[in-house]
């Protein structure tokens, strides 16, 4: 594909299309939480004061130079994904950087975030955001492990490691879809997926009840700002990626409103009443169920 | 397959039993769970030595609630004492006013009146639902599942409520004083609390099914924690606690007070010791409480006096002696140890709380080897809370 | 309890018995004879249950006054055993390796009553209060009132009434 | 001085040797300043709006008040609704609600969790015990005035305050934030030297520096 300078508004206009979406999208899914808890819940625009009051705070001090960079490298880890696979399928507009390979990049820059993140958490010398890094890097390695898995196996199973490619490839009825097509690696890649949006039970990372709360502990103002943003944009990029492999891609906003929205929904309601494993419990949950599906899903495309 | 830590670097046992950490050699961190922390039942602190992801010393730490109860009362003459006796509990307060109330009639020699004493037991009751209601959400929080408190706190509040029609207050009531209690029922209260004890049913119903039924709960609270039974007696464990390892310790049936005698129930007895274990304990300890307070409104008067003639209370002074009063409290044995001088003061009360042991001997002794992940549920599956340790 | 307490005397020295109930009695006891007493009551009268340590300050006659109060379940019965130390100096064999939770307690009479406890575990660690540098609150001498004004600053305009006082004007204005 | 505040040399399991000195490496070593507010009127009204909005409270209950923030957060109260919710960490929250009576042996934590919030920030004394003793007027070890070692903006009398007192305290902080009146952090920086000497007046031990945040 071509570059064009044409692509640069285009892709920052999908950007803000996605983080008003997320956080409009976040502040649903607390008020479901909340609704299962008898209450009424946070106001739908309360993410937004959240933002606005965390890049207004007066003060911020650092620990060092990876402490600035973690949010930053979190950030970038999350642009970077949503800008590099294709959003609307089919639209010149929204379509982003998307180029042959990008399905590999996409699997790179999953990681990349999180790493960024262990490095700027380290640096902050908090013993609690140390073993929420090593709990976080065990757990999502683990739960690549399932996506990398399924990402092969649909890669050899429409022989193109282009997303836009998979999702030509899956139009033309429900039944083209990826879910129908290959479900061992759907099954494979919705695991992983649970596994690295910090829900339950797999929120062992976050868990403010024993490590308050993990990785982010000494983040404040500007950089947790900076963080809540990846926050938005992050899962909402991954789903992104989930939808263009898996459930057939989106041409128009409002149907990828919805798919976005039901892929999370998946998470959300296993989330909302469990409880959290622990971190060897997690491996092994995914050791035993995850991966075994996904090297399935591998072997039999 | 049974998960087997790697356990080889774990610091070895001086002579004196103490566990020989050397800090510089960089194999061990110390964690403080607490007291800022939220996975700490109430103020208090324990120092983790971790190695690795496991706990391999947890000392407690506590003080930080220490008002000085029992020097503040050797100044207050016996009536004024009772006002501040139930801020030593907060979660359970009735239990503060009732042992204190009953120390000071025995060494005065006054005797409630029958009436009094049915109203005592029914507070008592609705206080043990509450306490057991809050455990139930931190149980569950401690596992990361908030909306079990949230179910909870809802009907806890309801709870309240009817705390509130009967006393006035919600948290701090102040309605068992030394003679009798403050005040009757109010009209309509056994019909409101009824639909307060069905709502409560079938809130627990709820929680049950998506708690204790929940095969991650499971996974996080069976074969963890366990005390053993030899332990029982060494560390005075009483409480739930006991009954979840098969010791049917229950004041209420050992040593029959108030009206308990009249009352039709069973203490519900454990196996496993474990957190589920104790964590299912208390959900059928309170199925039971609303059962007794049901119990307790069928069967009790009508009408009756509420106070026993008590002296002038500007001139009250009680004979030297010296007694102790318990009571099951939700988290065990609740005791007050009350010394009179033959002054108008006490000259010495000793509160004697279920989490003084719990929470400080048998913690530290079962945190060890603990995955860091489960020091909160441990904690709250003791039932600890400290302001009874620390007055 | 009588019968306990003759049973008992068959083999100890023992002080007078004080029967505050039916299930709750009160023997006094020299200080040498704790050890054997708790001991021959845990393991030969099933008194098991070591329910609290404490401490009462009788600062007119120097004493203090330890309270060991064991529980038996199978009867129901509870015994106070009531030691008589000096004042001055205060020191008490640690009955810590009977039952380890009376470490806890040990450490708590040794803060805040300056009761020494020696080969008790962490016995002088701080326990409840931090840095405290005046004489053990629990004590009789020790005036809180006082501590409290010169320690703290108190916010203008609270009036302290004595109770007492403050009652017999309320009810008799005349001073009758 | 506790053993794990003392300087030391650790030996990494790498074998790299490096030096720790705790009261050093994990605290700031200069004092607080006063932060402006934003240059503009506009900006920073937008900005008091937020913060007026979206108070996070430090999850750190120090007696018995926080027994009714859990109502507080739950089904009947649902302070979530105002835009208040619990953070578990200092530095992400802005609003510290001391709940009830101090100790001594909690007020030195509670000046250590206060100073590594970020300003603004703001605290609400609950209770009558933070007021003027209370209950506890006479007790040795429980502080009688609260704004002696803290800046408050708000006091919310009771024993104990129900919730419906701390909805309305929050309705009437956020006024506060919303005028722009409540710059407790900004004056604690100012009369810094007066605070910290009531601090070490009542906290005997003291074996952290002056600055930690």
């Amino acid at each position: 594909m071509q570059f064009e300078w044409i692509q640069i508004p285009y892709a920052l206009l999908t950007l803000s299309i996605i983080i008003n979406f997320g956080l409009l999208m976040n502040a649903f899914v607390a008020k479901i939480g909340a609704r299962v808890g008898r209450r009424v819940g946070i106001p739908i625009y309360q993410n937004y004061i959240d933002l606005i009051k965390n890049y207004g705070l007066r003060s911020s001090i650092t620990h060092g130079v990876m402490f600035y960079l973690g949010p930053v490298f979190r950030l970038t880890g999350g642009i970077g994904l949503l800008m590099f696979v294709p959003t609307i399928y089919g639209s010149v507009m929204f379509s982003n950087f998307s180029f042959a390979g990008d399905l590999i990049l996409a699997l790179y820059f999953i990681f990349f975030g999180t790493l960024g993140m262990a490095l700027g958490a380290g640096e902050s010398g908090h013993p609690h955001a140390a073993i929420g890094v090593s709990r976080g890097l065990s757990q999502v390695t683990m739960a690549e492990l399932p996506l990398a898995l399924a990402v092969f196996s649909i890669a050899l199973q429409y022989n193109t490691l282009s997303v836009t490619e998979i999702v030509a490839a899956q139009q033309g009825g429900v039944l083209n879809w990826t879910l129908f097509t290959n479900p061992l690696a759907v099954v494979a890649a919705m695991l992983s997926f649970l596994g690295s949006v910090m829900r339950p039970p797999f929120d062992v990372v976050l868990a403010p009840q024993e490590i308050p709360i993990g990785p982010p502990t000494e983040y404040h103002s500007s950089y947790l700002a900076l963080m809540q943003t990846n926050r938005v944009i992050f899962p909402i990029a991954k789903m992104v990626i989930f939808m263009n492999l898996f459930f057939g891609g989106a041409d128009n906003w409002p149907v990828f409103f919805v798919k976005i929205f039901m892929i999370y929904m998946f998470a959300v309601f296993i989330g909302v009443v469990f409880p959290r494993f622990r971190v060897e419990q997690s491996i092994r949950w995914f050791l035993i169920w995850a991966v075994p599906i996904g090297i399935l899903a591998v072997i039999v495309v | 397959m049974t998960y087997q830590p790697d356990r080889s670097q774990y610091p070895n046992k001086k002579a004196d039993g103490s566990l020989d950490i050397d800090l510089k050699s960089g194999k061990f961190l110390k964690l403080w769970q607490g007291p800022q922390h939220p996975g700490i039942t109430g103020n208090m602190s324990v120092e983790l030595t971790v190695c690795g992801d496991e706990v391999v010393e947890g000392i407690t730490h506590v003080g930080y609630l220490h008002r000085g109860f029992e020097k503040l009362m050797e100044r207050r003459t016996f009536i004024q004492c009772f006002p501040i006796v139930c801020r030593i509990c907060v979660p359970e307060p009735d239990f503060n006013e009732y042992c204190y109330a009953a120390a000071v009639e025995e060494l005065a020699g006054i005797e409630a009146p029958e009436y009094a004493n049915w109203i005592r037991t029914l507070i008592l009751e609705m206080g043990r639902i509450n306490s057991y209601l809050m455990y139930c959400g931190g149980q569950a929080g401690s596992f990361g599942m908030g909306v079990i408190s949230q179910w909870t706190t809802y009907v806890r509040d309801l709870m309240l409520d009817r705390f509130e029609e009967l006393t006035g207050a919600r948290i701090y009531h102040m309605f068992i004083l030394p003679g009798g209690v403050r005040d009757r029922l109010p009209e309509g209260f056994a019909q409101r609390m009824e639909e307060t004890l069905c709502e409560i049913e079938s809130t627990m119903s709820d929680v049950y099914n998506t708690m204790y039924c929940n095969a991650v709960f499971k996974k996080r609270s069976v074969g963890v924690g366990v005390i053993d039974i030899d332990l029982m007696d060494a560390y005075g464990v009483t409480g739930p606690n006991a009954r979840a390892g098969g010791v049917a310790k229950d004041v209420r049936k050992d040593q029959p007070y108030l009206v308990y005698p009249e009352l039709d129930f069973e203490p519900i007895l454990g196996q496993d010791s474990d957190i589920y274990t104790r964590a299912d304990i208390r959900r059928q300890d309170l199925l039971q409480s609303v059962d007794l307070v049901r119990q307790i409104l069928a069967k009790m008067p009508e009408d009756g006096s509420l106070m026993a003639k008590i002296p002038s209370v500007m001139h009250w002074k009680i004979p030297r002696g010296e007694t102790y009063i318990r009571g099951e409290c939700s988290r065990g044995e609740y005791g007050y140890y009350l010394v009179t001088d033959g002054s108008g003061y006490p000259r010495r009360v000793n509160v004697r709380g279920p989490s003084y042991t719990h929470a400080m001997a048998l913690l530290e002794r079962m945190i060890v080897n603990l995955n860091i992940a489960d020091v909160a549920g441990l904690m709250v599956s003791l039932h600890t809370y400290p302001p009874e340790i620390e007055r | 309890m009588h019968e306990l307490y003759t049973k008992l005397k068959q083999y100890f020295p023992l002080g007078e018995l004080i029967e505050q109930r039916d299930n709750l009695a009160f023997i006094t006891l020299k200080q040498e004879q704790l050890r054997p007493v708790i001991l021959h009551l845990r393991d030969k009268e099933n008194y098991t249950h070591l329910v609290l340590l404490t401490a009462v300050d009788w600062l007119e006659d120097n004493i203090f006054q330890l309270t060991y109060l064991l529980s038996n379940r199978a009867n129901a019965t509870d015994i106070g055993l009531r030691v008589m130390i000096s004042r001055d100096s205060a020191s008490m064999e640690s009955i810590h390796d009977i039952w380890p939770t009376a470490a806890t307690y040990q450490r708590e009479l040794r803060e805040m009553f300056g009761i020494d406890f020696p080969d008790s575990p962490r016995v002088n660690d701080d326990f409840i209060l931090e840095g405290w540098n005046d004489i053990p609150p629990y004590r009789r001498d020790f005036d809180t009132l006082k501590y409290s004004e010169q320690t703290f600053s108190q916010r203008p305009g609270r009036e302290t009434k004595d109770p007492a006082e403050h009652m017999k004007q309320k009810l008799y204005p005349d001073g009758a | 001085m506790k053993e794990e505040l003392e300087k030391r040399i650790i030996k990494g399991p790498d074998g790299l040797e490096f030096e720790v000195e705790p009261l050093r490496d994990y605290y700031c070593e200069a004092p607080p300043t006063v932060m402006p507010a934003a240059y503009s009127k506009i900006v920073e009204d937008l900005f008091n709006w937020a913060r007026s909005e979206s108070i996070w409270i430090l999850g750190f209950g120090t007696g018995c008040g926080a027994i009714e923030m859990r109502p507080l957060m739950t089904p009947r109260f649902d302070a979530y609704r105002f835009g208040v919710q619990w953070r578990p960490t200092p530095r992400q929250s802005n609003l510290f609600v001391i709940s009830g009576y101090l100790s001594v042996k909690t007020l030195k934590r509670v000046i250590r969790s206060y100073e590594q919030m970020q300003n603004p920030k703001y605290v609400v004394g609950l209770g009558s015990c933070t007021i003027n003793g209370g209950m506890y007027w006479d007790s040795y070890n429980t502080i009688k005035r609260l704004d002696q070692y803290l800046p408050v903006d708000l006091y919310i009398a009771g024993c104990m305050p129900r919730p419906e007192a701390l909805l309305q305290g929050f309705a009437d902080l956020k006024k506060l934030i919303r005028s722009g009146k409540a710059e407790g952090a900004n004056e604690y920086a100012e009369k810094f030297e007066w605070y910290k000497a009531n601090q070490k007046k009542v906290i005997n031990d003291w074996d952290m520096p002056d600055y930690n945040w």
